[in-house]
């Protein structure tokens, strides 16, 4: 025997040695061990220390409700995940695990005092002290807090491992692969229903694998799930999937899946995820999720050796390892007999079983008589002894109310059971109703809330011949609802089991005033008299108790901790255990990954990264960009030793003076097509288009049914039935779809379509006095005389010999022309104007300049001068409301008294006094300087630049009636001081506008 | 005709399974029943009127993407002789039809890993029994809108907006590593 | 009430904590009170904290249908700030703020009020505008705020990813150094102590199921699971059941609610020190005083009172916490749950007398009225105690919709919480 | 992520929708003729029922359609989809929204 490890047995892989290291200790173990297997196997009894008294604590369970082993497992500097259960860790060459929550090391961890001052620490203590002096909370008590809370250590580096996701569709997913499950998937298979069987666990087959006796149709359970196994893996129609957790049931029967796929391997393939998200919409899905043994609540119950009965055999059948060599089983299920049994014919010493059933009888204790062991009834534990592990047991038996007999009995590991709970997680978490079933003690699935069943022992079957017929007709119950048909099947079992009923986990002690403390929430270090002072302070509803006391609400979510609070909150304020109800439960079953939730989301595939035709040239200058919405917009082209403002400036220099280019393909386009197309637009837009002529566009303002301005844009005339709209660059998406819901919901009747045609054209923007000149070699069938072709013309012709749609059109103030090409020819025909423009100084230029250039005229920008509490008339822009229409989207909300207030904030222009001085925006008004917080705020800035052109400093700005203040001095208040400003009109260069017509 | 040279379609990546875009000519037709019924006259294809389908003939197809919304596609170059024809099968037919050939882009994919790929994070189920061939819908895959039509068993095809394509292929390359791994 | 002192804790541990009497009577409702808050959340209970502590109305219930501090009091991620852009606004929650800020003492109950500061990000060029505007907008208001370039945002909050080549990079902050977090159970329940010992009567699971007004139309009794009570002074507090009760009324109101949804990851060690918040990605993120990680998602597209939402939405905002903090993809997700809040058309909250004399109501507090518990318990009891509004909550009426007198924090910037 | 049944594509998963609202709101044929608080009523006031809801959603990545739906919002499950301009359902047992 090496440490506890027996001579043969289990489902490890014994010729396959592995080695490991817990806090840096090297250790031995076997391919298939778990962490907590193999360390169990070295000796190693304690695992970690307690949450808030950083108590020594061993493993308690065998899977995933392992509540005390926590352990830090290292792959390297950045793959440092805190916190997993030794349980679930499977063992690879050259795993680093490490234990947490102790300082300097697990055995001697100063913070033990805790432990000590506990009386000083009762539940929820925290609220009622630390609160003087004010500031000490915050300054001392929680920083000293902080430190001594939160298990692992966090994660620091970036996380280098991939993550990736999954949808899939089946007819019946099943949760769970022991025998209720597997019986379910291989019955519902075999009806040709397309069938997904996932469990948690690296191997398939639950409970069963602690079963070597038991004979399944003849075969060994072992045999059998290999079969069983092999048969669905044959199947096309199957999806198996171990080491997958299903976390959470969605409505509508979509379940989320956590499938680990790299973490048990010792050198990970780089390519292959380490996670993976399933979101599996099934038309039926068969739970089969298991119970989970339930632990007694006694003095001393949470010492490192103290552990659930069923995972002692777990560790015995499937590692071969023995918990202990002298072992005391307390119980009061006569399921847990089996483990007693099992390790006593392992050669392991049982010194006792302690029943706490004053009636227990019947086969298992007489068995276990017949063995040999000695059996007591009517039992309970008066505590337990031992610093790093149990030592010692005391045990008493009732008699008449009290308690005699004591006796000690010393062992190196103590057994528990208090029968088991079925796992309803996720069928409570579909929203299925619970009830409580009396003869079991258990909640059981009632009312199913989604397309769905629970199958096994889950649910409350006993039994693995049951077991297995209620997987069976179950799994062919769901595939005849997604209408494949098939035939149940009996299975002929044989086994030795007993019966899992149990009772509620805490035991009667003799005085109400436990002198030790009795453990309910291990993880969260919660006891009796946690509960019992909750109580006592008012806390009834069993959700504040958990909220006081914080039961159930550590990693393993009251796994094996719930019900036994849940029963003694209910034995102590006298009510039924129904009547107090369980807390609720959520997703996710057992702690997930963050990075399968972030799956490939990161990097440029965390929002997809939109770019024009003509954005690699754009790079290729040395362009800065601004992200705008998920597009990639150049900002500005600095030049070699240009910070933005000097390549502003000579942006805006080289529009003014000559001619700029600029790519204006975001902008959003719709096409609007139809015998009413006109009708529509002038019944949404605040202009009028029944009069606008084909060749000629108009500047619109689109408001929502509220008043306030929600997009504007140019709306060109392509023929009597076809507009070609623009957009905002963010609002394309969201005029689209408001413009669809008037014509589809509001106007029916109307005979005009939309499509999106944003991404059909590719924008250059060549505006200046020098653009006709740029433009005028490369067009053909299109006479660019602003005769012609004046201010707001539109036409279609060819540029460069491909086809265009021209518009005359300017945001910069000058003569300006936006030229309209399919994208693919973007590139080529943005290279040819930038060709053709080399001899007059052709400069391209980024948003910054156009914001510049817009704000010396201003025009404008939707989402800058306005923010969805801006009016037309409020920005200026009254004129442009066609006031003979009937109505109009917002027209209503407009003629609201308040919309018309004189003091309503309008937009202006400002003037620094000293014109160097460039304006924050956002930069607060007010009218009388010298003013303390809190001032009278009139208004604020919306825009500010230098302006090149003007040499000096310009801005926009919403004041309340600003428009009568024209003329007047506020004051802009900066933390440097007051900035002396002077209200304007708004255009600020070529007041009038003689430039655009030329 | 326009300058072929000149064209620059996105550039994507390839891959055995990644068929890089080839230029096309698309139209999105909308419009009543009869509208349709004309255009399917022109467009010398009955325009699918089942939900979900794609109707095609030879090298043109017309996919359903809404019950007045259609997706017309045929080869390279033929945008000028669609647009005639129609105008004439839809003389008298109140209807829209755009020219959106350059819109977007047409990704193929095809193989036996075709359906496992964009499972991975387009939310339809696109086994054969739910997705048959010759069925076309919008949806989502990642974060992106695109048009799903599946003309063969082991052939998709997207039809992608093109500022979204690169996202879309960087996507399809990101999952297909998993594969090979 | 016992009063709460590192001195009794330690007197009581001599006594095994034996000492200790219920936080508030369990007492079963009188035929009628001066004073009825419907709604026992943080804002019902401190409204009748006031109402008895401010205004001598003593005779006060809070009826709550459940337990209290179950809405969204305790769902909530319990950002507290006060750097909101309008005047109204500003004024409203910096009230609060102020409370916040001796709370703890106030009610004799520990809160945990921790001021660690609340820094919300800026990833875009428009980003920037709007968080220098709401700087401005709050120094003009007294309410500090102040810019973070993005090294002293890493500075502030180390785990923070500032790197310029990511999708959306961090461009800066906006930084409320007075903002924090509080303990969301301990403010209900300190309330309810101290309202208790004020005589106001705490009555849970006591659903109202109907509102009885006089033959003049106004408020008279209103009808419960528990029988009828009568009362001409009723403060309705329901959070996302408003709708539902005032329409027991008849009373509509421009509201709509929504789930939203949290989680917690599993505790670890102190890694997160303030609160990070990214109206544009949307995360929300800070770390209890246990050490999980407490993050805010975003709510679901349509109405529900579901208390919980869809998957799809806590897997954009982890996406987003794990761009910011690449750390954290290797964190696990402990829990996930839902509220229902109730949202306004202007983002903004009603105190204010309902067209029905004697009903007052306050409501619309959508995903961000943790913050504003003290106030809004504050002014919804005097605007009750006087049947007129404080000045702070003047601005908001049920009028305001109908002349247009919006108070849009929603329109100005994209930011919740 | 719900499960909708589109009137025109079936049931299809929620990323491809959009929540539009409240059915049945119609905007006044003639806006300046209501008074201020009929107005209001249309732009802002929802019945924002515990219950049965009829509501619009807008298949906007599928057929891009906009229909109608009866949806139980204390359990999210959908008891009717129909195409806008159809009558609301009748619902068995005389459930109303
Ligand atoms: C996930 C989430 C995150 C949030 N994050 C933040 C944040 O970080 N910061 C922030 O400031 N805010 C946040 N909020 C918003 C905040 O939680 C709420 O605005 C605030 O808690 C509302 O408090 P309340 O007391 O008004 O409501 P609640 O606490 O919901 O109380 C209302 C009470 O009314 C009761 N009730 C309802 N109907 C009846 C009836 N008929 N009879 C009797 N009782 C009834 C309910 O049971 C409930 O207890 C968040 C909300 C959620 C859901
Ligand atoms: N008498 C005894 O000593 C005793 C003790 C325990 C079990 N049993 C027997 O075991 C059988 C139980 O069979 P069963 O099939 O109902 O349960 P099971 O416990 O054998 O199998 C349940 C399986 O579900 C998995 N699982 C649970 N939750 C999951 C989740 N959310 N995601 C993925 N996987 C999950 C578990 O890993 C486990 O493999 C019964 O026959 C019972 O009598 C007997
Ligand atoms: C700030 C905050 C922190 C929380 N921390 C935890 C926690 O550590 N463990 C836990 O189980 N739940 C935690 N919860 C969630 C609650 O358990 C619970 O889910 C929430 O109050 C909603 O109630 P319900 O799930 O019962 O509906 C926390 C909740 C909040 C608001
Ligand atoms: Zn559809």
């Amino acid at each position: 025997m090496s440490g506890r490890r027996i001579e043969q047995g289990g489902r490890v892989e014994r010729s396959r040695a592995i080695r490991f290291t817990f806090d840096g200790k090297g250790y031995s173990g076997f391919a298939g061990d778990t962490l907590a297997s193999a360390l169990l196997a070295n000796g190693v009894q304690v695992f970690g220390r307690s949450f808030k008294y950083h108590r020594p604590r061993g493993v308690f369970a065998a899977g995933s409700e392992e509540p005390n082993a926590l352990v830090t497992v290292m792959r390297d500097e950045a793959r440092c995940t805190p916190n997993l259960r030794a349980t679930q860790v499977e063992l690879y060459d050259g795993l680093v695990a490490r234990s947490q929550n102790r300082w300097p090391s697990l055995d001697f961890d100063v913070q033990a005092v805790n432990d000590l001052m506990s009386p000083l620490l009762p539940a929820a203590f925290y609220y009622k002290t630390f609160m003087w002096p004010r500031a000490a909370w915050h300054k001392v008590y929680e920083p000293i807090i902080r430190r001594a809370a939160g298990l692992g250590e966090p994660p620091t580096l970036p996380d280098p491992d991939r993550y990736s996701q999954r949808f899939a569709h089946c007819d019946v997913l099943v949760v769970g692969a022991g025998p209720a499950g597997i019986a379910a998937a291989l019955t519902a298979s075999a009806s040709g229903a397309r069938v997904m069987l996932c469990d948690e666990q690296p191997e398939f087959g639950g409970s069963l694998l602690d079963e070597p006796t038991a004979s399944i149709d003849g075969a060994t359970a072992a045999d059998w799930i290999r079969n069983s196994i092999a048969t669905l893996r044959s199947r096309a129609n199957v999806t198996l999937l171990t080491r997958t957790t299903a976390f959470g049931y969605f409505p509508h029967n979509l379940i989320g899946l956590n499938e680990r796929i790299t973490e048990h391997l010792a050198a990970p393939p780089t390519d292959r995820p380490r996670e993976r998200l399933w979101q599996v919409r099934a038309a039926r899905v068969v739970i089969a999720a298991g119970s989970i043994e339930r632990p007694l609540v006694f003095p001393g119950n949470d010492r490192p050796g103290v552990m659930l009965a069923s995972a002692a055999r777990t560790y015995l059948h499937r590692y071969g390892v023995a918990v202990g060599q002298n072992i005391v089983l307390v119980t009061g299920s006569d399921a847990a007999y089996s483990a007693a049994l099992d390790l006593h014919a392992a050669g392991v010493r049982v010194a006792l079983i302690a029943d706490v059933r004053a009636d227990a009888a019947g086969a298992p204790l007489d068995i276990a008589r017949q063995a040999g062991i000695d059996v007591v009834t009517g039992a309970t534990v008066l505590g337990t002894r031992g610093r790093l592990g149990v030592r010692e047991v005391t045990i008493g038996v009732l008699g008449r109310g009290a308690v005699n007999d004591t006796r000690r009995v010393k062992c190196d590991a103590l057994l528990v059971s208090g029968g088991y709970t079925p796992s309803v997680h996720l069928f409570s978490q579909s929203r299925g109703k619970l009830e409580f079933n009396e003869a079991r003690q258990a909640f059981l699935p009632s009312i199913s809330a989604e397309p769905e069943s629970s199958a096994g022992s889950c649910r409350g079957i006993d039994g693995y011949a049951q077991v297995l017929n209620d997987g069976a007709r179950v799994g062919a119950e769901s595939a005849l609802a997604t209408g494949h048909s098939v035939a149940t099947q009996e299975y002929r079992v044989q086994v030795h089991e007993f019966s899992m009923h149990g009772l509620p986990g805490v035991l009667p002690q003799a005085n109400h005033l436990q002198p030790s403390r009795a453990f309910v929430d291990f993880q969260n270090d919660v006891t009796t008299k946690d509960l019992a002072l909750a109580m006592r302070e008012g806390f009834e509803s069993v959700e504040h108790i958990k909220r006081y006391t914080t039961t159930g609400m550590a990693t393993d979510q009251g796994k094996t901790s719930n019900m036994n609070a849940l029963a003694f909150v209910a034995s102590e304020l006298g009510r039924t255990i129904p009547k107090v109800g369980l807390t609720t439960f959520r997703m996710p079953y057992t702690p997930v990954t963050f990075g399968i939730f972030a799956g490939y989301d990161r990097g440029d595939l965390f929002d997809p990264v939109r770019t024009t035709p003509m954005h690699d040239w754009a790079v290729q200058q040395g362009a800065v960009f601004e992200d705008v919405g998920q597009w990639k917009r150049a900002r500005y082209f600095p030049r070699p030793g240009e910070d933005m403002h000097a390549a502003v400036d000579r942006e805006c220099q080289a529009v003014r003076a000559g001619v700029g280019l600029f790519d204006a393909s975001t902008l959003g386009k719709i096409e609007v097509v139809g015998p009413d197309a006109a009708t529509f637009l002038s019944r949404l837009y605040v202009n009028g288009f029944a009069t606008l002529a084909v060749g000629r566009s108009r500047y619109g303002i689109l408001l929502r049914d509220d008043g306030f301005i929600y997009d504007d844009g140019v709306i060109a005339r392509i023929a009597e039935d076809r507009f070609h709209v623009t957009t905002t660059t963010g609002g394309a998406a969201r005029v689209f779809g408001m413009m669809e819901d008037y014509l589809q919901t509001e106007w029916p009747d109307l005979q005009c379509w939309l499509t999106s045609t944003t991404e059909q054209w590719a924008v250059i923007a060549v505006q200046g006095p020098r653009a006709r000149d740029v433009l005028a070699p490369l067009v053909s069938d299109v006479d660019l005389a602003a005769a012609a072709m004046p201010h707001l013309g539109v036409t279609q012709g060819r540029i460069c010999g491909v086809p265009m749609r021209l518009f005359r059109m300017s945001f910069t103030g000058e003569l300006g022309y936006e030229v309209n090409v399919p994208a693919d020819y973007g590139l080529a025909v943005w290279e040819a104007i930038h060709a053709s423009g080399q001899s007059h100084g052709i400069t391209p230029y980024g948003t910054e300049t156009m914001h510049v250039l817009r704000a010396e005229k201003g025009y404008i920008i939707v989402g800058q001068e306005t923010d969805g509490t801006v009016t037309p008339d409020d920005a200026g822009l009254g004129w442009a409301i066609a006031k003979s229409k009937p109505d109009f989207v917002g027209k209503r909300s407009l003629a609201r008294e308040t919309m018309h207030a004189p003091d309503r904030k309008q937009l202006v222009g400002l003037l620094t006094a000293d014109p160097r001085v460039v304006l924050e925006e956002g930069a607060q008004i007010i009218a009388t300087p010298g003013q303390h917080a809190p001032m009278k705020m009139i208004g604020h800035v919306t825009s500010a630049y230098h302006s090149a052109v003007l040499g000096r400093s310009i801005a926009l700005a919403l004041v309340r009636g600003g428009r009568a203040r024209i003329g007047e001095t506020l004051y802009v208040p900066m933390p440097g001081g007051e900035i002396a400003v002077q209200v304007t009109a708004t255009v600020f260069y070529d007041v009038e506008g003689a430039r655009l017509h030329g | 005709m326009a300058d072929a040279a000149l064209r620059r379609t996105v550039g994507l990546p390839t891959a055995a399974w990644l068929e890089s875009p080839v230029p096309a000519s698309r139209f999105i037709l909308r419009g009543a029943a009869a509208a349709r019924a004309a255009a399917g006259q022109g467009f010398g294809l009955p325009l699918p009127e089942t939900a979900c389908r794609a109707a095609t003939d030879g090298n043109r197809a017309a996919l359903w993407l809404g019950p007045d919304e259609q997706l017309l596609l045929a080869p390279d170059g033929e945008v000028d002789s669609i647009e005639a024809a129609l105008a004439r099968a839809l003389q008298g037919h109140a209807h829209s039809l755009v020219d959106v050939s350059h819109r977007q882009v047409g990704i193929g994919i095809h193989g036996p890993h075709a359906e496992w790929l964009l499972e991975a994070q387009c939310p339809l189920p696109l086994n054969l029994r739910a997705f048959p061939v010759g069925m076309c819908t919008r949806t989502v895959f990642g974060k992106a809108e695109v048009v799903l039509w599946r003309p063969a068993e082991q052939v998709f095809r997207l039809e992608v907006w093109r500022s979204f394509a690169t996202y879309v292929v960087e996507l399809l390359r990101e999952i297909e590593r998993e594969s090979a791994a | 009430m016992r009063k709460f002192s590192g001195w009794t804790l330690l007197k009581e541990a001599f006594g095994g904590q034996q000492g200790w009497t219920p936080q508030w009577r369990r007492v079963a409702p009188q035929p009628e009170y001066d004073a009825i808050i419907i709604g026992g959340g943080g804002h019902g209970l401190a409204a009748a904290y006031y109402l008895a502590s401010e205004h001598g109305i003593t005779r006060t219930a809070v009826l709550e249908k459940g337990w209290i501090g179950g809405g969204n009091t305790g769902r909530n991620t319990t950002i507290i700030r006060s750097n909101y852009l309008f005047d109204e606004s500003a004024a409203l929650y910096d009230h609060a703020l102020k409370l916040w800020e001796g709370l703890s003492q106030v009610l004799n109950y520990n809160v945990m009020f921790s001021p660690r500061g609340v820094m919300m990000l800026a990833h875009t060029v428009h980003d920037v505008q709007v968080a220098k505007r709401h700087i401005h907008a709050n120094r003009g208001n007294g309410v500090d705020n102040e810019w973070l370039s993005p090294e002293e945002a890493k500075a502030y909050c180390p785990p923070l990813n500032i790197e310029r080549n990511i999708r959306y990079p961090v461009l800066g902050a906006a930084l409320q150094r007075r903002g924090g977090t509080a303990r969301h159970d301990a403010v209900a329940w300190g309330y309810a102590r101290a309202a208790d010992a004020l005589g106001v009567d705490i009555i849970e699971n006591c659903e109202v199921t109907g509102l009885v007004r006089d033959g003049s139309g106004a408020m008279e009794a209103v009808q419960t699971s528990r029988g009828l009570i009568r009362c001409r002074r009723v403060g309705v507090s329901a959070a996302g059941n408003t709708s539902v009760v005032l329409g027991l009324a008849g009373v509509r109101l421009p509201l709509e609610s929504f789930p939203l949804q949290a989680l917690v990851s599993e505790p670890v060690k102190p890694v997160v020190p303030c609160v990070v918040m990214s109206g544009s990605i949307h995360a929300y993120i800070s770390q209890s005083d246990k050490g999980e990680l407490v993050i805010g998602a975003g709510t679901d597209a349509y109405t529900s009172y579901t208390q919980r939402g869809a998957l799809h939405v806590n897997s954009h905002t982890l996406s987003a916490v794990c761009e910011l903090f690449p750390a954290f993809r290797r964190m696990r997700m402990l829990r996930n749950w839902g509220g229902i809040v109730d949202v306004t058309p202007d983002r903004s909250p009603i105190i204010a007398r309902t067209p029905v004399p004697g009903l007052y109501v306050n409501c619309g507090w959508g995903t961000g009225g943790f913050k504003a518990t003290p106030g809004s318990g504050h002014l919804l009891a005097w605007t009750m105690a006087r049947d007129e509004p404080h000045p702070i909550n003047a601005p908001f009426t049920i009028e305001r919709f109908r002349d247009g007198h919006l108070i849009d924090e929603a329109a100005a910037a994209a930011v919740a919480h | 992520m719900l499960l909708i049944q589109c009137p025109y594509c079936g049931p299809r998963p929620e990323l491809e929708f959009a929540y539009a609202g409240q059915a049945h709101v119609a905007r006044p044929a003639d806006p300046s003729a209501t008074t201020p608080d009929q107005w209001t009523e249309f732009l802002y006031l929802r019945n924002n029922t515990r219950g049965i809801h009829a509501e619009r959603w807008r298949h906007v990545r599928g057929c891009a359609r906009f229909f109608n739906a009866l949806r139980d919002t204390t359990t999210d499950h959908f008891l009717a989809t129909y195409r806008a301009g159809e009558p609301m359902p009748v619902l068995p047992m005389g459930q109303k929204p």
